[in-house]
């Protein structure tokens, strides 16, 4: 259990550096969805199943949409400048 | 128990409340709501204070059946009532005064949005006051600082969009620390409730166990919320945000939210850690240092804008150095010196705050010097007001500043620690003449006339009536900064026998 | 100072106060906006991943009644659970208010680089 | 060759098709799905240069390179400053939990009589089987009312930023605003298809989550995610004139303001009779039932109610500025 606990965490920090470092935008929000993901799974090892569905259904989910949602409304306006210049 | 003790509770329900019952009903609506409920708590808070001074003690109220360290509980005292009432008398005020700007420089779809912020944001600063329960202080921050955040963006143009974003990383920051600090210290104490923590702190500090622990979580909590309340090398978002939201936001902002928070922090030091523990890790002393810092460089920056919004948001980074300089000082006189500070600085900053949009509405809402001169003609009443806001900064005699700057220089001579007496001393006297330095010239710039430039330029003059909501706040705030220079031995005793509760 | 020993067996805190750093450092000094926002909220999880090892127990269970077994010494610490669950809702609420500052801050500067709506503001004001 | 059919027969059956499509010699869809043409790469990398160069033209206009060499310098030191200030803030950290109680043992301070009576009477005194629900909604419900609060202060700044107020208002912003699904494809076939079949279960689960919320792990908040992210993924397949039928931003507040009111209420309620020592006359039920532990069901609902209402405002604020 301990060496899985470990592998998570690891994951973990791998994760939050390579959101740091990652050049496109799109990957640093699926790196850190899948952050969330494990730290869900994470906190079902830790015995707080509690945690776990609202860290899925919030962090992982909800949160996510807003970030894509937010990359997709700039490139509709990142768009729409194009056109006018245009 | 008497009916009395339910009123804190009943004020934190009620202005909770009123947050989403606004989100129904229309502007004008929610404006008599809001008003009505802020002058409701008002008056329930001053029945508490006068409950709590005449029992002579303080109380807990237990928030649901379970009793002190299983269920949430506030705590009452004379600090905390004479809090509340204040703070809802300014509150009242500040949103009397700025109506008129309010109505211009709004939408006029997103005006009981405003007022929802408003009331969620009295409500947490209610419940940051009473609170005696560290966690709850937390969740309470959160709504603090996204309201205080919904305050100065509701005027949308880019400068307070950025200027609340800057706003919202330095808070996010500094409530990232402190709940850090919130969880260290409850897994050294296993509690949340304010006074079983301080307890178990008592016997860590006796037995010497967890030490650096214990150091690091004081560091967090004291960092973190100076973050939050804009020390001087974190007050980087505090011009944008106090200089070009509407004008009753930036009143609240400078006069009640971040007070907020530094009434959290001695709140802490005093209840939660205790005080013995915070002299002997001798954060105090960092405290002393950013202060004294914080006292001049921000006056620096006053003297060098050229926006009198601005000037006077700057003119606040300085006087919380000074509430910082006090509760450095680490004696129980510059404790009192610091909240007494907190109020007389609560009054006259949303004093000059009013008083500087009438004159701005004098001068054609120019806010640069140039444009001000000769506003005081223009507009009397408010010129009258700024006069009396800067004299109370400054410190002139028989006004509401000069008594804590008294107290300030009081508490620096009976510091036993010389150093700490001569640099706070010598600091108080720079700081007080640069102080001159910027708001005389205000104030002599405004009662320079300048007839040919207000015919060039065609500005109209403002009578008393003409801006009656304004001239009721400024005359309320005028006699309040009387009140505090003239009689102000008995708010004095009041704050020292509420410390003593707290203790 | 350091107590290594200690400091091995409690490698879960430890790497929690690591992701702390990188969130606190994310946060504080990337440019990009929609960074600094992923790193707020790592910060936030950091800091939730502390309080849930706060309340574990090895070889308990989740503090779920099961058939009416109530000992303390079946469950886990609830407490810390609780807190945390109150501190994730916290968190989604302020990442929504920052994204659409964001959107709004965007859509007037068309970038994402905070220092460089800064100075864009500092050249409109002249 | 042992074949029955002769060439021109083989050549339309399945197994022709697989063998084409294993050997390479032709995509057997070709044609038949809509692909995007392949770009040339040359003249990707000429646009990516010319960004590059357009960039750097624009940052050097910003920044005044040239003649703000001192602002340079002085964002090199703060960087550097910044990053020695959050090493030095780690390894402090790091020092702290190097003296901090161990984790996963018993014996330590956080373990003590709270968390005893918390599991050991929790379930007589809230009548919820689940105990974290029971702390946070009725040992610690203030907390709890304040947490609903965040997200609703929340979501009335997300409307001050986003809302596009339609009133006589017909600028860039606004069109820009409304317009951003103009460039996507509408009623997406498979997405409909999907969202049909996965709506209705995500909403029930959320349902179940949230009723069930003091008998298992779940409750208010992560059901009503649950539920919010449902609607989402309705609104993302069938657009927003369905969704208009049933949700509108009046539908909005006045749920989450009937929720929120009724969580005041119990709550006052609650927090009268206990400060003042009044016997509550609300029945705790049989521990296990559903209909059981006093007002924690109740609760759960009205939190699960203004979630899912705030969740889907966010999205929907996000997408269009309104509903």
């Amino acid at each position: 259990m301990q060496i899985f606990t470990c592998i998570l965490l690891v994951f973990l920090i791998v994760c939050a550096i390579s959101v740091s470092v990652s050049k496109n935008l799109l990957n640093s929000i699926l790196i850190y969805m899948s952050y969330s993901l494990v730290m869900s799974v994470l906190w079902i090892v830790l015995e707080s199943p509690d945690l776990a569905i609202t860290e899925a259904a919030v962090g992982a989910g909800v949160t996510s949409i807003l970030f894509f949602v937010t990359l997709k409304k700039i490139q509709a306006i990142m768009k729409s400048d194009e056109e006018e210049e245009e | 128990m008497a009916f009395v003790q339910n009123l804190p509770f009943i004020c934190i329900l009620l202005s909770l409340f009123t947050g989403p019952l606004s989100s129904i009903l229309s502007g004008k609506m929610t404006k008599k709501l809001n008003l009505v409920m802020i002058t409701a708590v008002g008056i329930m808070s001053a029945m508490v204070l006068a409950f709590t001074v005449k029992s002579g003690e303080a109380y807990t109220y237990m928030m649901g059946h379970f009793p002190a360290p299983w269920g949430n509980e506030i705590r009452v005292g004379v600090l905390e009532a004479l809090l509340a009432t204040v703070f809802s008398v300014i509150m009242l005020l500040c949103i009397v005064g700025g109506s008129k700007e309010r109505e211009e420089e709004l939408e006029s779809t997103k005006q009981n949005l405003y007022y929802i912020m408003a009331n969620l944001l009295f409500c947490s600063l209610l419940a940051l006051i009473y609170t005696n329960d560290i966690f709850t202080a937390y969740v309470f921050v959160e709504i603090n600082t996204i309201s205080a955040c919904g305050l100065i963006m509701i005027r949308q143009n880019g400068r307070t969009i950025e200027a609340s974003m800057r706003y919202m990383i330095m808070s996010l920051l500094g409530s990232g620390l402190l709940l850090l600090g919130i969880c260290f210290l409850y897994d050294l104490t296993g509690h949340l409730l304010m006074s079983n923590i301080k307890e178990q702190v008592q016997i860590l500090a006796a037995t010497g166990e967890y030490q650096i622990p214990l150091l690091v979580c004081i560091t967090l909590m004291t960092v973190g919320l100076a973050i939050k309340s804009a020390l001087y090398p974190f007050h980087t978002w505090l011009p944008d945000a106090y200089g070009y939201s509407t004008m009753s936001s930036s009143a609240i902002l400078s006069s009640l939210v971040s007070k907020g928070y530094i009434i959290l922090l001695i709140k802490i030091y005093y209840r939660v850690i205790g005080i013995d523990v915070i002299r002997a890790s001798k954060i105090t002393n960092v405290l002393f240092v950013f202060g004294l810092v914080g006292m001049v460089m921000g006056s620096v920056n006053a003297i060098k804008e050229n926006n009198i919004r601005r000037m006077i948001a700057y003119s606040s980074v300085a006087q919380i150095g000074y509430i910082y300089m006090g509760l450095g000082l680490g004696s129980e006189i510059g404790v009192i010196a610091s909240v007494f500070h907190i109020l007389s600085h609560a009054a006259s900053k949303a004093l000059l705050f009013v008083a500087a949009s009438g004159i701005t509405r004098a001068s054609g809402k120019n806010k640069d010097f140039a444009s001000l001169t000769g506003a005081g003609f223009r507009n009397r009443l408010a010129g009258i007001a700024f006069t009396i806001g800067s004299l109370s900064m400054v410190g002139f005699p028989t006004f509401a500043g000069f008594i804590s700057k008294f107290w300030f220089a009081q508490a620096a001579f009976e510091n036993a620690n010389h150093t700490k007496t001569m640099l706070a001393l010598i600091v108080l006297i720079i700081s007080t003449v640069l102080n001159a330095l910027y708001f005389m010239k205000t104030v002599i710039r405004i009662y320079t006339p300048a007839p040919a430039l207000a015919k060039e330029k065609n500005y109209q003059n403002i009578t008393v009536r003409g801006q009656a909501p304004k001239s009721f706040a400024m005359i309320c705030f005028v006699a309040m900064n009387f009140m505090l220079g003239m009689c102000s031995d008995p708010i004095m005793k009041l704050i020292q026998s509420g410390l003593e509760m707290f203790g | 100072m350091m107590n290594l020993t200690n400091l091995l067996a409690n490698y879960g805190e430890a790497a929690a106060m690591i992701l702390f750093g990188i969130g606190f450092t994310n946060l504080l000094l990337q440019n990009n906006l929609i960074k600094k926002i992923i790193g707020l909220n790592i910060m936030d999880t950091a800091v939730y991943l502390f309080l849930a090892l706060k309340g574990y127990i090895a070889g308990r269970q989740a503090p779920i009644v099961v058939d009416g077994v109530q000992s303390v010494e079946a469950y886990i610490n609830p407490i810390p659970s609780g807190l945390v669950l109150t501190g994730i809702v916290v968190s989604v609420s302020v990442s929504a208010l920052m994204l659409s500052l964001t959107i709004r801050l965007y859509r007037r500067y068309h970038t994402l680089n905070f220092d460089e709506i800064t100075t864009m503001i500092k050249k409109e004001e002249k | 060759m042992s074949r029955k059919l002769s060439n021109n027969e083989y050549q339309k059956t399945r197994g022709f098709r697989f063998r084409q499509w294993f050997d390479g010699t032709k995509d057997p869809y070709l044609g038949e799905v809509e692909m995007k043409p392949v770009r040339d790469l040359s003249t990707a990398t000429q646009i990516t240069s010319e960004k590059k160069s357009d960039k750097k033209m624009f940052l050097e206009l910003v920044y005044d390179m040239k003649h703000n060499t001192q602002v340079k310098l002085f964002r090199r030191l703060y960087n550097a400053f910044a990053v020695l200030f959050c090493l030095l803030l780690v390894a402090m950290l790091l020092a702290a939990v190097s003296n901090l109680p161990l984790i996963g043992v018993a014996d330590k301070p956080v373990n003590n009589e709270v968390s005893q009576r918390y599991i050991e009477n929790g379930l007589q005194e809230t009548g919820s089987v689940n105990i974290v629900t029971g702390m946070i909604l009725d040992y610690r419900a203030f907390d709890t009312l304040g947490e609903s609060h965040v997200l609703f202060a929340a979501t009335c700044t997300v409307l001050i930023l986003l809302r596009v107020d339609k009133k006589g208002r017909k600028d860039k912003i606004a069109e820009q605003a409304m317009n951003d699904r103009l460039k996507e494809p509408k009623n997406d076939k498979v997405l409909q298809g999907v969202a049909k079949i996965l709506v209705p279960p995500i909403i029930i689960f959320g349902v179940y989550v949230i009723l069930f919320g003091h008998l298992g792990p779940g409750g208010g908040f992560s059901g009503g995610a649950i539920i919010g992210a449902g609607l989402i993924l309705y609104l993302e397949a069938f657009g927003f004139a369905k969704t208009e039928r049933f949700f509108k931003e009046s539908t909005y507040k006045k749920t989450s303001l009937g929720a929120l009111t009724c969580y005041c209420l119990c709550k006052s309620y609650s927090f009268y009779t206990g400060a003042n020592h009044i016997h509550s006359i609300i029945p705790l039920g049989t521990p296990g039932m559903i209909l059981s532990s006093g007002l924690i069901l109740i609760l759960n609902i009205c939190v699960g109610i203004v979630v899912a209402g705030t969740m889907y405002t966010f999205y929907a604020m996000f997408r269009k500025g309104g509903y």
